[in-house]
């Protein structure tokens, strides 16, 4: 195991848990059970039961002929916006709400950028009958209005974060102080492969999922289990983590992940970590991220909501520095337009996240036999407005 | 007995301490200073300087605010380091440098810890650097340059670990009145007033020093019968918020004798 | 064959295609063609790849164990929510553009009440690269825009009807006039078991695939293929037909088809064709239907914009006639409440269409050990600001 | 001959017919009759009374609007009937009603015909009333009740439906000009004369009437070149909405002589 995790919770030099005393009971506990737990056939079966029965897993993956003729490649998209709540973010969810159950844990909190992992989170804890609280960013409150009303159907509290930029981020530092004020009866649920160890790895082997079933599908369908190409965006990086986790030590697939260049990379609004960022802490974990020379955290920009994260998880971090994932930078422009593009070529209408992913066609060229398979994380459903706005539709 | 750090030195006294948290650079950008010599002035006893961070997410609502208004002000490492590089010709009681790892880092851990002894600086408080990294990979250079680094307990924290904390320190623990970040509360109850009562029982190598809802007179006495001390944060910061560098000594006053 | 059509196009008296003869050569040649072309290897093959792929079939049969604990019974959701697009319109639409294809058509119009038969005709459109004008009533625009946007996206053209009641009923007369203007390269989705003949029967046979599926996953549940209930909402009776098919014949399943209320059934605002309908012709075909004495369709009222339709389809008309099926109706109000009480009991937000179906515990009482299935039919997405503004969230 | 159908005298007469269709109860209830009157005295050879329905899916946007307010006017079947129940003392041009099959179901077949003989009409169109379900349901009951019944065919009507339809027609086939709803044409292009042509041609046994399109002297022209006659509906329906009942000779003038 090269790219995975190592046993002290630390991908290369990148993860760890940089967290206040006041967190430590509870991320203790979590690292002492979290495997386990999970290894537990009780756990394994609800597990299992739920990803099929509820969330409508296996997610297919389906080969796109008008997209793959357009770009003269083979290409699949692993269809994460078919599950339950429209992203792979539930995928996750499931996972830690049952270990929370585990755990004794009451009470759950979530932060959200995009708002797709506050609905996954308020959406398990209406089936468990748990109490959630969804910290989000004034900023994404209102450009995923619809995820916000979702959440507030689900019978979920949506707390806004008032603070910095309002966005992911601070969402983030909500709920971290909402976790160190109930440090007892609560579980926090993060929505990607960040934090501090060990929730990278538990939500990179929760999501780990897609790359699975990517596995024994494309047996079925082209007679091996392996691509060519992974292709996945990069928020926090918790579908790219599912995406890449079974492939990550076969460096015959080539991994590429796909962050938010927003307004240019160099336009001082952008939340294109891999080239901006450098080595530092945020959220308790070494990783890279997007500073000042002075180590202050820099307020990213991205038009999705779910890229725009200072930060990347440490898998990523580990990734970027030992090369074996490339990674293409998309501005929004790029992204809008190639979720247009999908939704007319292929009636898919991708969230503003994954039209990143679908956008780096002109980046990188493809071979015709190339068998890429692009994770689309999530539907576009919340981001119609946007769509819409952006296009003059 | 002249290496002895100040810290030490003041934890011998035969009193209860009365330590103050600011963000510097916070009302103005230069009252850094200032606020220092005013509280030594009126009888504080050892003083918390606060780095300001972007993202200090161990804080409450008021310190956030005034750290991100400090940033703002143009407060950054090496501002600070400049304002405080004359402090030992005004300032004599502790001082210890309270922030987050990352400003740190990025500024080179050695070299950090360099410039405070330098200056003078006696401690460090990093609420999110845990105790087994410094441990590992960060104590010989405090060490090295006569910085203590102070450690949060919790009602949390296990025995074994409260243990393994008074181990490694050698200043004093830093006591979280509730595990809740700062100026969340407002007077304390059985639950935290046991929780003190237990900690003083286990008789530690290191002195305790309480903080997180101290406020006032009586919170102030609370937690004294039970610690060494206690730490006054989020409602020193809404003084200054209010009076700016003015009427610290009422403040003071205030808290010592009601 | 009791229950299902005769080989002249009936439902016992229900049925036929009456028709403007400018309609009769399309209608005639899809008559002639369509069971031919869904028998054809290549079709099945195609049609099923991509109920798979695509839409994400088989959609699961969950065991919804907060909502069977709280009626003290067993209830199975059957997830057709988790389809592509987010409702069972999608599988005909599949089918019906596979036929459209091969009878060599190049425009594709439809009718759309809540805009997810809208959606699952732009979004199969978008598929084959077809073009695409959607007719929707002015008030529908106005209550679903969350599709309305989502046809945009898909490249699809929405037309306003502007006469009657402005909703499904008069949406349908304008399709059909456009069917009527553009006779030779136009296949028209209906979207419903409405219309001519063949439509109510190709449209069931499209939608069967949910009851097919119910089979095999009770069998794998329950260790038998049937059912005690099979309940599902009924606008024209798509989604009811589907997930009755297999079972028609079989009268130990017990059928409940619900219908909407509207402001009550006797208010003058209800959409309770069973109870308010006499037998007539509407859009080609005979059935129930709410009317004057003087033959003038009366203009319904729902809250859901596709169960507010004055006809029913000429199977359940049938079926209700012959008692094979019990018809209950459900006013908006408790319609919006056991969608509400789905969503923070399961984490399912439903339709509101489906809310209706959800709301008939107050209604029937079953026994412990009951096996009801609720066919779940869409998700509740683009009905998320009418809960918001009913329940002041 | 006395029993011969009045639709059937009028074919028989040696010239090109203008038949006008409006819907009854528009603009104003009442205006029924006096339409009727005015346009047999100005010289209109036929009349297509329309029965307003809420949903007439094979009328374009005029006709509908004109139902619309006829149904609002108060108009419904019975109220049709009583209107025209002493028609026949004041207007003997052919008269058929062309309406929705619902209206008509919901009467009663079978009373509906006795009705309409009883007043006097010679025919019905019935758009959604296909050939086969007239065949084998209806066709007695219109014939005991010396009903025509007319029927409609378009330019993708197969030759063989013609000659089907042709055999059982006994007044005249209505010749839609293309498959469009009424209302959405201006003038002839070759593919509709073409079709007109191809339809002469076929000597059916019935004659043909043009409907759709037909809106001024020169369509009219061009259609019974090839056709015994031809329909004037939405521009009629436009006329009256523009003046009301007045002004239908200037009307009908401009269609005869241009
Ligand atoms: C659809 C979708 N894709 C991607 C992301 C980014 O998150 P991650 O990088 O953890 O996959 C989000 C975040 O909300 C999302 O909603
Ligand atoms: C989710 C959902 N359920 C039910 C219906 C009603 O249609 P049908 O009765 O054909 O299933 C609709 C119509 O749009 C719908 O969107």
């Amino acid at each position: 195991m090269k790219y995975n995790i190592n046993n002290k919770g630390y991908y290369g030099d990148f993860g760890g848990a940089y967290i206040p005393e006041m967190l430590y009971p509870n991320v203790e506990e979590l690292r002492q059970n979290y495997l386990k737990i999970m290894a537990e056939p009780s756990f394994k079966e609800e597990f299992d039961q739920l990803l099929k029965d509820y969330v409508g897993r296996p997610s297919p993956l389906y080969l796109a002929k008008r997209l793959s003729a357009k770009y003269n490649t083979k290409i699949y998209l692993k269809r994460e916006d078919l599950n339950h709540t429209g992203a792979h973010k539930i995928n996750n969810t499931i996972g830690q709400i049952l270990v929370a159950q585990r755990l004794g844990k009451k009470r759950i909190i979530a932060e959200t950028g995009a708002g797709q992992h506050g609905v996954a989170t308020a959406t398990v804890c209406a089936l468990m009958g748990m109490e959630c609280i969804v910290y989000m960013g004034e900023i994404d409150i209102a450009r995923q209005a619809p995820n916000v009303a979702r959440m507030k159907m689900l019978g979920a509290k949506v707390v806004p974060a008032l603070s910095g930029s309002r966005t992911l981020k601070d969402a983030t530092n909500e709920a971290i102080r909402d976790w160190i004020n109930n440090p007892v009866n609560t579980h926090y649920i993060i929505g990607s492969v960040v934090g501090p160890h060990p929730y990278p790895d538990m939500v990179a082997r929760f999501q780990s999922v897609v790359s699975e079933e990517i596995q024994w599908q494309l047996k079925e369908k082209e007679g091996k289990t392996t691509p060519d190409y992974i292709v996945a965006c990069v928020g926090g990086g918790s579908n790219a983590a599912g995406a890449f986790y079974h492939y990550l030590e076969n460096t015959d697939v080539k991994l590429i992940a796909v962050e938010a260049a927003g307004k240019g990379i160099h336009s001082g609004e952008s939340a294109a970590t891999s080239v901006l960022g450098k080595e530092g802490i945020i959220h308790g974990s070494k990783t890279l991220l997007m500073q000042t020379d002075d180590g202050q955290i820099t307020e990213p920009y991205s038009i999705s909501a779910g890229l725009d994260y200072p930060g990347v998880g440490p898998m990523h971090a580990h990734l970027y520095k030992t090369g074996r994932a490339e990674f293409i930078s998309i501005t929004d422009n790029e992204a809008m337009t190639a979720g247009l593009e999908l939704s007319q070529l292929e009636g898919v209408i991708p969230a503003i996240e994954t039209a990143h992913s679908l956008a780096i066609f002109d980046h990188k060229k493809f071979k015709e036999d190339d068998i890429v398979v692009i994770n689309l994380s999530g539907r576009g459903d919340k981001d119609l407005q946007n769509y819409i706005d952006y296009f003059d539709l | 007995m002249t290496n002895m750090n100040r810290i030490n030195k003041k934890l011998q006294e035969d009193k209860k301490l009365l330590s103050i948290y600011f963000s510097a650079g916070y009302p103005n950008l230069n009252d850094t200073v200032s606020i220092l010599e005013n509280l030594e002035e009126n009888g504080v006893d050892m003083i918390e300087i606060g780095l300001p961070f972007s993202d200090p997410l161990a804080d409450g609502p008021t310190i956030q605010a005034s750290s991100t208004q400090a940033l703002k002000n143009g407060m950054t490492t090496e501002v600070l380091f400049n304002q405080l590089k004359d402090i030992r010709k005004t300032v004599s009681i502790p001082l210890i440098i309270m922030g987050y790892f990352n400003p740190m880092l990025q500024y080179g851990v050695e070299a950090f810890c360099k410039r405070c002894q330098d200056i003078g600086i006696d401690g460090l408080i990093i609420p999110d650097l845990p105790v087994n990294v410094y441990n590992e990979q960060y104590k010989a250079t405090f060490e090295k340059y006569g910085l203590i680094n102070v450690f949060l307990i919790t009602p949390q924290t296990s025995i074994e670990r409260i243990n393994f904390i008074d181990s490694i320190s050698n200043g004093f623990i830093y006591m979280v009145s509730s595990a809740s970040v700062t100026g969340g509360n407002s007077g304390f109850g059985s639950e935290q007033t046991n929780y003190f009562n237990r900690i003083a029982h286990m008789t530690l190598k290191n002195p305790q020093i309480v903080g997180f809802g101290i406020l006032d007179n009586e919170t102030f006495s609370q937690a004294t019968q039970y610690a060494k001390g206690a730490i006054i944060g989020s409602a020193f910061i809404k003084h200054l918020s209010k009076n700016g560098t003015k009427k610290i000594k009422a403040f003071v006053d205030n808290i010592l004798n009601s």
